[in-house]
């Protein structure tokens, strides 16, 4: 993006540093792309949970160390013994060679472990592995990926090199996979974070170098053993590079801001506040679970329709507030030209809902 | 959602408190349910961590696991949970009536929990438990996968739309009011009581908006707080973990536990009870007696099966298994989703809103017309006009019946639209008797006050479809038949 | 007594506002107020565990969980490295010493294990009969991660190349395939040690039940056979290197990155 | 080398015959763009086989396609062979089959069985008994449910099944994942399920789309047979609309009435604005449009005949019921045009027709909104154009468009993304739009 947007971003985040994207919030960018408010808080870097507390609205999706505990240890476990456990289910999922065992560490770089030597060396061996073939198993390579002119690096926990040319990319999560099945919305977020990844990797080596088919690697029913799935990400990618170029945008949107507004943490609840209010947001009751923002917007939206889900908004007849519907509905609010379907609906409804209530 | 919740919800938000969307019951509510508020271990796949159970408010049973990660504790865990479950189920199967030359027994489990991750968690538990073995490796007490089979039965059961065998309160209270919060915000058992029965002197939004406040209303389950994880039960399970066994030390530890878990359980299980109250102030709808009735049978035949040494349930549906379960998910939807509307004003309202049904008053009668009817002979066929204000969005030839008069089908021959009135025309067969002039009371009368609707329950032909040996090739041809194997038993439950 | 319940119970109050505060300050995301909490809460909960000691009856004298450990702890991971024959991470050395000796081994005193060999070999070179030392990663001779390895193996033992943790994995499998074959009553511990690797290489094992430390060894090196060849080459070239550039200290606990420059392999 | 569609056609034709009858296979698929000769496979498969002496069984899924085929049917039969029309009961005699001679209609299959073909719905065959004939034809494969293939398939050794793709899913009033990922999921289209089973059966494509004309390829092709693709047997410029009266002033609707006659596609944009979806505005220019076309005296040729476009010629496509409710009333005076919904006009042809985009002065698009099927079906009815009504910003909406579909493990990604679709086809209708 342009430095003059740049500098508007970080005029907005002020003193404290810029918090950086990671594939969990490039993946987030699929989520509510609408909402401007989460996209210039992103594109400046703000740290959303801090100023959530600030203005007095944590953010409540604190995790439980159990939760930790077990996915770090699931990792580690199936990791454990040079991949023993991986090797077994590549060699079923991928067809893997008996040959394809060679692994290279890509975690931290001779003790050394700054996103910079660790990139480089990434690529280096990612690059090498296509010609070399010595390694099979890439452990956390280091990513980079262009997010809207900013350098953002990524870190899948394991990346798969298959003789047949292609690499794949492997992610293990701690969720239950239980006679084949699983939590649809935990699979979806793992698939969409493993299409960012597949897009950094593609931008890398190629597009025809990177596999649309992900290995999610999950504990097995209600053991350790792990169990892998292949995932088809093609679709998470055609969003996510919809969503990336539109990103472009964030110009225009800096552009739309009040000038001198600023975000900085430093400033007093009320500036924060009231400069929140500046940035347009778009609430949907699920922000509630994805965004840590949600709880200040659904302060804000509270007398909206949208405040109770879009289908009742659409059920109220796409009206904004609670109090124009009600009003539309008797007779007490005279309907604008535009509104005079909703508003006949709207006393239907009521009609309908007094008589019956009667009843 | 519909147009009338919708409604509701925008009336809810400036009144403050919620609104109706149903003027009677159209749940079952036992006499002695069952109440069950469970806790699972965060980041585990079912690992119970704690539970409170019983069938009288005063007289809860605290069940815990000190260390959710030790299997032998889970397990134990589970044989208390199947002593008080199967108790239960054994008190429900003591009287038996024959109805429709089958023995069925007048009562049958009522499993309530607070949300729908509830009954995800009875699921699951259910599954982890019905394939244990008694014997061999990770041997399990007998009743563990007994205990299995009925939670999964109940789960199962809890997929047909107007079953009550297990209901979670949420969707209970859901589908009888409206609050002023989303869908989804409604998913906290105490918000949406805070909305239907808030405490006296608090609104329905201070109410919910306390109710997410973990501190003063810990979560409903089964996943608990992270703070709390992190700052009392982390804490105090490795206390009572480093604690040597039988020491003073882990005694005490097992005394916090409670406490905590306790303390994390009792404000959900006081809302249970009183959500169950709030509800039995409804009055029930005629039909919720006759699906019970369906529970019932359904609860009498499993019994059956089980007593007679049936196999546990398969892990997932054959190709006919799920055929036939998705064609009786779809009848009973069908059959619940219309006989509701009959029942209750409120239901119907939502079809009259979108035109599939209405509601007026009868301005024309002509009770003895006659048409030639199939084989030449003349049959009673009267017309009656229906003055509605409703939208009354109905094709020509729509078939309608009026709830007050189940027997008799209208056909719609005419829709005259006017300004401030619609008028509705409608042949009328059945119901009339043999008889060339219609009964008196067998045809609507003049300014009669009248609802149609086009959707009621129909007759439906149950299709045959081939034994599971018998599955052609096009749905991967006869399944392997479900044996228990080792690997059922030895999977690890850690 | 009865004013110690009081205390007790004073205690108890205490504890319960205590935690009720830290979980307010942390969902208020004020990190140092919740710690300075948790500090009091701590505090009060050992008083009120005292209180309570001296409330209850002398406390039944518990046997200690386990009998202690009767050789030194770099003896112990000696030992396992030994049996194993390659360069192994904590865990694995871990599970290999409670596989076949009573005493627990703590992760934490591992892993400080090997700055402690290394201070005692800075300190006096070549004085013990040996050293646990580090893995050497084959392309840029530093520490490779979280592994041990004894310092009187050959260099090309001690060095990681792409191959060499698969390759070690079946050695290690081997060697612990025969060592139960020897000894007469492997216990289960030392069986479901053995399992975790048939399980993992080709035709080893069926099931628990069914396996054989013989048919374990025979899978472990046919596909063995596979990667040793390149294996070795590219080990014994990493060794050469080693041995040319790097001192004495360094050869057993590895170089320090120098310059990016040499991350080239 | 340049492309013959006919050739290719019969060249791909003939290979499905020949790989039907040689009895290798117990199944054989055959993916049918729009208007790309599904009927005519139907009937000439059906009519070679009977004509061999052989007896088959044919699946259609609605009365209207049953009796349709049946037309079809007797028209092509050799003399001799009779065609047994299976009703449900009460169902009577539909009066279209009536007068024909080789065509016994009856509610019992024990009374059709000297038919050399049964022809019935999937609905009454799922009651049949005991029968088994060695051939059957399965039509409109995709919109029958797996569930009620399996009701069937004991009926049938070996089947034909026709299908296009593209088109609607069939669908279910429960909502229950617990099959999703199984290959015999009951909810998924009997194609889908029956390949899932069957991985090796072979899949055969019509080539040539017959109906479409060379301006909807590349957009119909490219948004809903992403990976497979269709030509039109006509090339640009075989097919044109013309008008017997000149438009009178630039009005909007003359415009889009010129820019489809001349690019066979048009779309009049309305001011941006969030409506009901009975949005009066956008229901009143679908009707002026379709008016407009009748009053102009719309000439459409094809080739070198042609031909007016009479109301039985036009449709009016919408998403929902209380739309298409708003558009009849709107065009009570022509009762000969169809106005429904794209469910109903499945597999129906017509020189033009005028939609009312699903996502028109939509805030948020839903899944229903979304799904490729609706889209596809409204945008490939149409012989020579289809008009298009919108509210500006269905791109906007599109852009913003959450995306939070679970993903279910081992159930195959079902292209094309309805999302990916629309925003094609909104693209490519850009390029037509006139501003009203």
């Amino acid at each position: 993006m342009d430095n003059i947007t740049q500098e508007r971003l970080n005029q907005l985040r002020g003193a404290a540093g810029a918090k950086r994207h990671n594939a969990r919030t490039v993946a987030a960018l699929t989520g509510n792309p609408g909402c401007v408010r989460r996209a210039v808080l992103d594109a400046a870097g703000v740290d959303k949970d801090k100023l959530a507390r600030r203005v007095g609205f944590p953010a409540k999706f604190g995790q439980s160390q159990f939760a930790i505990t077990r996915g770090n240890s699931f990792e580690a476990q199936v990791k454990a013994n040079a991949f023993a456990e991986l090797i077994t289910l590549l060699r079923d999922t991928l067809g893997l060679q008996i040959g394809e065992v060679g692994q290279t560490d890509l975690e931290q770089v001779g003790g050394n472990t700054s996103q910079e030597i660790r990139h480089t060396r990434s690529r280096q061996k990612l690059t090498g592995a296509m010609t070399n073939g010595e390694s099979t198993f890439f452990d956390h390579p280091l990513l980079t990926l262009d997010v809207g002119g900013n350098t953002v690096y990524l870190e899948p926990d394991l990346v798969a090199f298959h003789h047949e040319g292609v690499f794949h990319v492997v992610e293990i999560k701690s969720f239950a996979v239980i006679d084949d099945q699983a939590d649809g919305a935990k699979v979806a977020a793992a698939a969409i974070q493993s299409a960012v990844y597949v897009l950094a990797l593609r931008r890398l080596l190629g597009d025809d170098k990177v596999s649309h088919e992900v290995v999610l690697v999950c504990p097995k029913d209600f053991s350790n053993k792990p169990v892998a799935t292949k995932i088809d990400v093609r679709k998470q990618l055609i969003v996510l590079e919809h969503q990336l170029t539109r990103l472009a945008r964030i110009e225009t949107l800096v552009d739309a801001l009040p000038p001198g507004l600023s975000l900085d943490l430093d400033n007093s609840a009320d500036d924060l506040f009231k400069a929140l209010s500046e940035i347009e947001a778009r609430y949907a009751p699920d922000c509630i679970a994805k965004c840590e923002m949600a709880f200040f917007c659904r302060n804000e939206a509270r007398g909206c329709t949208a405040a109770l889900g879009i289908s009742v908004r659409e059920e109220l007849g796409g009206v904004e507030t609670v109090a124009e519907a009600l009003g539309l509905a008797d007779g007490t609010l005279v309907a604008s030209d535009d509104q005079a379907e909703a508003a006949s609906m709207l006393r239907a409804t009521a009609d309908i809902y007094a008589s019956a209530a009667a009843a | 959602m519909t147009a009338i919740s919708s409604y509701a919800r925008a009336r809810a938000v400036v009144a403050g408190r919620a609104f109706s969307i149903a003027t009677r019951r159209h749940v079952h509510l036992s006499d002695t349910p069952l109440v069950f508020v469970p806790l699972a271990m965060a980041g585990e796949a079912s690992a119970p961590l704690a539970a409170m159970i019983g069938t009288q408010p005063d007289k809860p049973t605290l069940l815990l696991v000190p260390q959710p990660r030790n299997r032998d504790l889970r397990f134990g865990f589970a044989a208390s949970l199947a002593d008080i479950v199967l108790d239960y189920v054994h008190s429900c199967s003591q009287r038996v009536e024959i109805s429709a030359n089958e023995q069925v027994f007048l009562d049958a489990p009522q499993l309530l929990v607070p949300n729908a991750a509830g009954v995800g968690f009875v699921k699951l538990l259910g599954r982890s438990t019905r394939y244990r073995r008694t014997t061999g490796p990770y041997p399990v007490p007998p009743q563990v996968p007994l205990l299995g089979r009925w939670l999964t039965h109940l789960s199962e059961r809890s997929e047909f739309a107007g079953s009550s065998a297990l209901l979670a309160m949420t969707s209970a209270l859901g589908m009888h009011w409206a609050t002023g919060q989303s869908a989804l915000e409604d998913a906290n058992l105490a918000a949406l009581l805070g909305w239907i029965d808030p405490p006296d002197g608090v609104t329905g939004p201070d109410a919910a908006l306390a109710a997410e406040d973990p501190l003063i209303w810990p979560p409903a389950g089964p996943s608990t707080d992270p703070a709390f994880d992190n700052e009392i039960l982390a804490p105090a399970i490795r206390a009572w973990t480093d604690a040597a066994t039988d020491s003073p030390k882990r005694h005490r530890a097992l005394n916090t536990l409670e406490r905590a878990l306790r303390g994390q359980l009792e404000p959900t299980w006081q809302l249970m009870w009183r959500a169950i109250d709030v509800l039995r102030r409804l009055p029930a709808a005629d039909s919720v007696d006759t699906r019970w009735t369906t529970d019932r049978r359904d609860f009498s035949r499993y019994h059956q099966y089980v007593t007679d040494g049936g196999l546990p349930q398969a892990r997932r549906d054959g190709a006919v298994a799920a055929a036939r379960k998705l064609r009786n998910l779809e009848r009973e939807q069908d059959l619940y989703d219309a006989t509701r509307a009959l029942e209750d004003p409120l239901v119907m309202a939502n079809y009259r809103i979108t035109g599939a049904a209405f509601q007026g008053t009868v301005v024309q009668v002509d009770r003895d017309r006659r048409v030639p009817g199939g084989k030449g002979r003349a049959v009673t066929r009267p017309l009656i006009v229906v003055s509605t204000t409703d939208p009354a969005h109905l094709a020509i030839s729509t078939k309608v019946q009026a709830p007050t008069r189940s027997g008799q089908t209208g056909t719609i021959v005419q829709i005259d639209r006017q300004p401030d009135t619609t008028l509705v025309t409608l042949e009328l067969s059945g119901g009339m008797t043999a008889a060339k002039v219609p009964p008196p009371g067998t045809v609507p009368e003049m300014d009669e006050h009248i609802t149609y609707t086009s959707a009621y329950p129909e007759s439906f032909r149950k299709v045959e479809l081939p034994p599971p040996d018998q599955t052609p090739w096009t749905h991967g041809g006869p399944p392997k038949p479900y044996t228990p194997t080792n690997d059922d038993a030895q999977e690890v439950w850690e | 007594m009865l004013v110690v319940t009081s205390v007790a119970e004073e205690l108890e109050r205490r504890i319960d506002e205590l935690r009720a505060a830290v979980r307010k300050a942390v969902t208020a995301g004020e990190r140092e107020r919740a710690n300075a909490l948790r500090a009091e809460l701590r505090k009060t909960e050992r008083q009120w565990e005292d209180a309570l000691d001296e409330l209850a009856e002398p406390p039944v004298t518990t046997v200690p969980r386990q009998a202690g450990p009767l050789l030194p702890l770099r003896e112990q991971v000696h030992q396992a490295l030994t049996l194993l024959g390659a360069p192994a991470a904590p865990k694995l050395i871990i599970a290999v010493h409670e596989a076949f000796h009573v005493g627990e081994m703590v992760p934490a005193r591992l892993t400080s294990l090997r700055r402690d060999e290394e201070r005692s070999f800075r300190s006096a070179p070549h004085a013990r009969p040996y050293y646990l030392c580090s893995a050497l990663s084959a392309d840029l001779l530093a520490p490779a991660r979280g592994l041990l390895a004894v310092s009187t193996w050959a260099m090309t033992t001690r060095v990681i190349g792409p191959l060499s943790p698969r390759v070690d994995f079946l050695t290690s499998a081997i060697r612990l395939s025969e060592y139960l074959s020897r000894i007469p009553e492997p216990g289960p511990a030392a069986r479901r040690l053995l399992w975790r690797f048939a399980a993992n290489i080709p035709g080893a094992a069926a099931n628990t039940d069914a396996m054989t430390p013989a048919a374990v060894a025979e899978a472990a090196d046919a596909e063995l056979q596979i990667h040793q060849d390149t294996d070795r080459s590219h080990r014994e070239a990493a060794a050469k290197r080693a041995r040319e550039q790097l001192d004495d200290v360094e050869q057993l606990f590895g170089s320090r990155l120098r310059s990016i420059s040499a991350t080239g392999s | 080398m340049t492309f013959d569609p006919a050739a290719e056609a019969e060249r791909v034709t003939t290979d499905i015959l020949a790989d039907f009858a040689s009895g290798r296979h117990l199944g054989v698929v055959v993916d049918s763009p729009p208007g790309a000769g599904k009927s005519t496979l139907v009937v000439r498969t059906a009519v070679s086989l009977a004509a061999a002496g052989e007896r088959l069984m044919i699946v259609a899924q609605t009365n209207e396609q049953v009796d349709d085929l049946t037309c079809n049917l007797s028209a092509k039969l050799p003399a001799g062979l009779v065609i047994g029309r299976l009703t449900g009961s009460g169902h009577g005699v539909p009066q279209r089959l009536a007068g024909l001679p080789n065509v016994l209609v009856d509610e019992k299959a024990g009374n059709l069985v000297s038919c050399e073909i049964t022809i019935a719905t999937a609905a009454k065959w799922a009651f049949v008994k005991d029968t088994v004939w060695p051939w059957a034809i399965v039509d409109e494969a995709y919109q029958m449910r797996s569930d009620t293939l399996l009701a069937l398939a004991a009926r049938f050794e070996r089947a034909l099944f026709v299908g296009d793709p593209g088109q609607l899913d069939p669908f279910s009033v429960v909502q229950n994942d617990r099959w999703r990922g199984l290959t015999w999921d009951p909810m998924q289209s009997a194609v889908a399920g029956l390949l899932r089973s069957n991985p090796t059966l072979p899949v055969h494509r019509l080539p040539v789309s017959w109906r479409l004309p060379a301006s909807a390829e590349q957009v119909v092709a490219s948004a809903f047979y992403p990976y497979t693709g269709f030509r039109t047997g006509t090339g640009p410029g075989d097919r044109e609309l013309s008008f017997d009266t000149r438009a009178f002033g630039r009005t909007p609707v003359d415009a889009v009435l010129a820019e489809a006659a001349t690019s066979g596609w048009g779309f009049l944009e309305l001011p941006a604005r969030h409506t009901m979806r009975t949005d009066a505005e956008a229901v009143a220019a679908v009707a002026d449009i379709t008016r407009r076309f009748l009053d102009r005296g719309t000439v459409a040729r094809s080739g070198d005949s042609s031909r007016p476009v009479t109301p039985d010629r036009i449709a009016v496509g919408a998403a929902h019921r209380d739309q298409v409710a708003a558009l009849r009333t709107a065009l009570a005076d022509l009762p000969d045009v169809t106005v429904d919904t794209a469910n109903r006009l499945q597999g129906r042809e017509y020189d033009v027709t005028v939609v009312l985009h699903p996502l028109s002065g939509r805030r948020d698009a839903t899944a229903f909104h979304l799904e490729a099927g609706r889209l596809c079906v409204l945008t490939s009815r149409h012989r020579q154009a289809c008009v298009v009504v919108g509210r500006a910003g269905i791109r906007e909406l599109l852009d913003t468009h959450p995306s939070a579909e679970p993903v279910h493990l081992h159930e195959p990604v079902k292209f094309p993304d309805g999302w990916a679709a629309n925003q094609t086809v909104m693209g490519h209708l850009e390029a037509h739009s006139i501003a009203a």
